[in-house]
């Protein structure tokens, strides 16, 4: 993000004497009405972190939250267009893997797209000026909230069709091992797209390929629960979802999508091995979006306000306060922190707001690469 | 007469066709419990249970093939597509199975089914999510494809088509679904393959479909201003197609201009120009002119979209070319 | 068939004083080459037959076969056009499970399907004369051998497309329970189709739906190991096939598909399980096709002569003789059954060569059904 | 100048591509070990080993969305379409992602990408296996649709194919495989957006591309007989589109004929129609004819089949008609 840009990459969060998440933290941690599997199943304790890297994860959770309500009254002022889906109750999945992220790596995912980015280091002017179709925007307003491309930090979508970038990404790991480069591709999933074919189809071949080294395709199933509004429950008979990926060959761990520290553990050991390996790998993050759907799905019939209240109670931003202010930090310390994401938040809506419209002739152009201009990047 | 929205009249016909025929039932992704995206089938999981309203997973290729194996069976299942967008991964149930079981199977099974949601642009809805498909699926043999734009006809041409022993693609203008017109009570079923003089008029045939219909009607009036009197045809029925009512009024009129949503090339403006040349070749006063969307994917940023589409003033300077002033 | 019609159906195989299949040659049933998981893991031992139904059923595998090498020869001379797959060697697969069908099931298939015609009951004229495109064919020579449809007997088709005929089973399933029958639906499909998106998305429809009784979908996996030259084990890295039901909740069991004897004890059970619950089920059935996969293809770089002739030794028709013949049943009474087998087709051949073509008007009959003509039946 | 067949044409094509570019992969089912089941990627499994011919199940969806990442990342797939009967469940891939990803991206992802494979019908493989999609692909702004009918052009379509940094939609002559002529050694690139003039004449343009080409060069000599000249134009290239040899040569001819075997409506020759009023509406002697496939699935039996696809009598029928004679 703005003022990290460049931090965010290659840095692994060093162990510290901060103490590791109670484990019985761990075992209530999913409030009864969500239907999918146990969370972390797996045995090693978190890595401790040091505060000071906690800190850094925390603004960048901050600026996340932030930015999603500034889109959100963007999208009630008429400002924002189209299809606006929120990160908000999810920020310590994509912030905990990301933190993995190398330069050589690939990220692509479905819509729900704007935490990736800032946190991949696009910045947040131009991911707000995307969103208010901007010329200035991270795709020249041409994609919009759905279609955040930055492939210069690795952001390579972005995408509107539910399953529909799955083959990608697992293409795009062909290519990385074909190329004898070291990277590896995080695919984000949603719970929804799981039953999707082009889920079925490219998670086989993912483990096809895999078996030669060629697919490092870290799957991370963000599982919230639902589908717009239809629960994991009422989608599938079989509602251990990561347990899919046993039809491909393709060895899979669930973690508790709630806990950034939880999740840094997994995504460590995670990225590593389909590093070495070349095989894929599947983690089904156990999560919940606080917002509804889209910006503009205000019925929320599926769901009740007690559920949303339950799930709140173990937001990931506040469990990571919570450790924070355990571990002697300062409330003052934090207020300022988020005063900062505020901040970047506020000089972002601002961006976008005085940034000009694409020019009329953009229409036209992007449509094809011309012809002999020698290599598409 | 009653006026309703074009959501409610597809409502209606839909809550109608449930009471009096049970082998009718709805499948498609949040129509139930959420109420459906744009409400169009909201009310009737409570009216009629889940094993006529189906809530599905994201899966339009495997939910609408299980659609076309109920029809098969005799029933009448109406698919919703949450919007056409998602109907590229049901392309192969539609084409391979849908339009040409009855053929393949030498006439021993139907297909009596509708598959409806809706189509085209209009809300920053960008590439991926914006497509107008009349002509993408009017070109297969074995489906019916229509596109109403009026409530009126929403309602008169969804009861057909539920009615209709062949699968009937159901294209809705989703840019209008809270515009409303009168809707006569009962049932009011408006025939496949007729077309609607929007507007009656001598000197030039505008002709389009969907949302396109209201944009001609605006330009007519205009046109009027310049005593120009612009006939509107809206085609509604995209196949089978009216052609006789169409190369009627060019005959009358002399000129025709087409305008479309959708993308210039093989498409239904296409078939239309050629259509009047073929048949009208002797009263054509000036080549027929085409308005389409602009050939680029759709964009997200607000002017560019308003760029994208076909505007009255595009309509207006063809209606010039075609009258030569 | 022509001269058994009707009589297969609802005939379930009655037990007699016949020797179970001994357990030892199921276990070394498969030969080496095959990749797919191991047969038969049901406990109970196949039902006996008495000596009259198992010739009846060895009368059926013989037209089929001859019926496929009649097929074969008309495609060499080319009387038969465009695709023509054969079912040699897969005989006891559909022999078994169809010999359980009853007059409300419904069966569907792929473009492999004369003997799914052939044994309910479609007479073999119109089989043949249909692969030879004449008017007097199944389906009036509109479709050709790969769509075959004869409802009146319960047979669905026919398709081309693999995968594509999957969602249209489970959804004939639904509407069975939903009309409230007692009937199934026979889903046949190949190993290769399980790859397929229109399968994923199918069987977790099915499961979803099997959970309240709406889906009496009895998938039946004919695995011959092959998807044109696509070994099992070229096409997944997750060799188990029927395993995979297991991401839709639908279970599922391995039966040796070259062992008739088998499959009918298989059979009863399932298809009378699937009836009363209206839940899915899944039967893999290893077998192997002895054709090539589909008549214009000569080439079979993909596997071995010494392949093919060891599966020849386990072929299902010879296996269902020397049963008969260890029974005690003279030689002379098969080889009577086999040259009443052979006239059958002999004649079939004679009618397709002698029927007429299609009237040109059918090219444009059967495109829609008449508008307010009632019902589409 | 060497002769080779069609389908050898396209193999050296690609292999030629592949030893001089290591981005270069193929990737479809049984293109490998079976040899490809129209051998057009024959003994490139052995020659450039299984990390660039890459046999893959059944799944086009899938295997067509893997390549388009592999473009993203720079490398050059050729997926076969085994025929393009089967790209119905690709075309969320092709449509949703290769055509649009350059745009949403805002040009910061591209699809150098091929798919290829056979198109059209001729050999009774009845309904689900017998389409010509030009039309139903050309449609779409973002992807490049091509339709060579010689050995020549489908060499030099391809390496121009392989080359483009923009996904390809190459739809071969399923029917010509076999079919031999003269192709030059050598870096011979045919480009994009030119149609070529497969004859000459003065009296009436036929138009056509893919097998129908031969079709009208058979037309145009029994047309000599009777001393009519016809010019024969095959458009090859579908997407870009050569608006201007088109329209020059009906300026010279005053009169038209357009054939293709896929159906009538929204079609290409649609489009073709279309053109010409637009463009040499005062030259016109006579309505632009379309001769199409027959309004129905394809049939499986033989004489129906005949029936279904243009024949060389209903073209110069049509011939005789726009001719007034
Ligand atoms: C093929 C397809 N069908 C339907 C939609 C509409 N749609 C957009 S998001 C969504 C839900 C996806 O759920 P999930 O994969 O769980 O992701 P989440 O929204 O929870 O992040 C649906 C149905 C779509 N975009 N694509
Ligand atoms: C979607 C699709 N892709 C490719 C083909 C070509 N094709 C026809 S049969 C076949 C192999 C299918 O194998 P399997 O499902 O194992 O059935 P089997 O032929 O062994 O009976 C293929 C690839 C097709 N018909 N449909
Ligand atoms: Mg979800
Ligand atoms: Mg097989």
């Amino acid at each position: 993000m703005a003022t990290t840009k460049g931090q965010s990459r290659r840095r692994k969060p060093s162990s510290s004497d901060d103490g590791p998440v109670a484990a019985s933290a761990k075992a209530n941690a999913r409030p009864q009405t969500q239907k999918g599997p146990a969370p972390s199943r797996n045995g090693a304790e978190p890595q401790a972190l040091d505060t000071e890297t906690t800190l850094g994860l925390y603004r960048k959770m901050n600026i996340i939250r932030f930015f999603e309500d500034a889109a959100q009254r963007g999208f009630r002022q008429g400002k924002v267009g189209g299809y606006l889906h929120l990160y908000s109750g999810q920020e310590a999945v994509a912030t905990g893997f990301l933190s993995f992220y190398e330069e050589t790596d690939k990220i692509i995912t479905a819509y729900r797209d704007h935490a990736h980015a800032l946190l991949l280091g696009s910045h947040p002017n131009e991911v707000m000026a995307e969103l208010y179709g901007k010329g200035t925007g991270l795709v020249k307003g041409k994609g919009g909230s759905m279609h955040l491309f930055d492939v210069e930090n690795g952001l390579w979508g972005g995408y509107g069709i539910v399953g529909g970038h799955i083959p990608l990404g697992i293409g795009m790991a062909y290519a990385l091992r074909y190329q004898q480069t070291d990277g590896i591709v995080q695919l984000y999933l949603g719970d929804g797209a799981i039953h999707n074919g082009a889920f079925h189809e490219a998670a086989n071949l993912a483990g096809l390929w895999g078996r030669d080294g060629m697919n490092p395709t870290l799957f991370i199933l963000e599982n919230n629960n639902y589908g717009m509004g239809t629960s994991v429950e009422r989608a599938t008979a079989m509602t251990d979802l990561s347990a899919k990926f046993d039809s491909y060959g393709i060895e899979h761990e669930d973690v508790d999508g709630m806990d950034l520290f939880a999740v840094l553990e997994v995504a460590e050991r995670a990225t590593k091995r389909v590093r070495e390996t070349g095989a894929p790998y599947a983690i089904e993050a156990i999560t919940y979006r606080i917002a509804p759907h889209g910006a503009a799905d205000f019925l929320e019939r599926y769901r009740t306000k007690e559920e949303i209240a339950e799930w709140r109670k173990r937001d990931p931003i506040g469990q990571v306060e919570a450790r924070l202010l355990d571990a002697g930090v300062d409330e003052a310390r934090l207020d300022e922190i988020k005063a900062e994401a505020r901040a970047v938040v506020d000089e972002a809506v601002k961006f976008a707001e005085e940034s000009p419209e694409p020019e009329i002739a953009e229409l036209y152009t992007d449509v094809y690469a011309e012809v002999n201009a020698g290599d598409t990047e | 007469m009653p006026v309703m929205t074009y959501r409610d009249a597809l409502r209606s016909a839909m809550a109608e066709e449930m009471e009096r025929d049970e082998s009718v039932v709805l499948l498609g992704e949040d129509i139930g419990v959420y109420g459906g995206t744009h409400l169009v089938t909201d009310g009737l999981l409570d009216r009629f249970g889940p094993k006529r309203v189906i809530d599905t997973p994201i899966a339009e290729g495997g939910f609408t093939g299980a659609a076309i194996g109920m029809a098969m069976m005799g029933m009448r299942p109406i698919v919703e597509m949450m919007t056409w967008n998602f109907s590229f991964q049901a392309v192969d149930q539609i084409i391979q199975n849908a339009a040409k079981l009855r053929y393949f199977s030498g006439g021993q099974a139907g297909v009596p089914m509708v598959i409806r949601g809706p189509n085209g642009g209009g809300v920053q809805l960008s590439a991926q999510h914006t497509h107008s498909l009349e002509g993408f699926y009017g070109h297969f043999p074995g489906l019916k494809v229509v596109s109403p734009v009026t409530p009126h006809d929403a309602k008169g041409m969804m009861l057909t088509a539920i009615r209709e022993p062949n699968p009937v693609i159901f294209l809705e203008a989703g840019a209008l679904y809270g515009t409303k017109g009168e809707v006569p009570e009962g049932e009011v079923l408006v025939p496949f393959g007729k077309a609607r003089v929007a507007r009656e008029g001598d000197d030039v045939t505008l002709v389009g479909y969907g949302r396109q219909v209201n944009m001609l009607l605006r330009v007519a009036d205009r046109l009027s201003e310049d005593d120009i009197s612009a006939e509107v045809i809206d085609l509604r029925s995209i196949r089978p197609f009216d052609e006789q009512t169409l190369v009627e009024s060019v005959r009358k009129t002399h000129r025709a201009v087409v305008v479309q949503e959708q993308w210039r090339w093989y498409s239904v403006a296409s078939e239309v120009a050629a259509i009047i040349q073929e048949q009208a070749f002797d009263d054509l006063d000036a080549p027929v002119e085409r308005v389409s969307g602009a050939e680029a994917p759709a964009p997200y940023a607000r002017n560019l979209e308003i760029a994208a589409f076909p505007s009255e003033q595009q309509v207006i300077d063809a209606v010039h070319r075609v009258l030569y002033r």
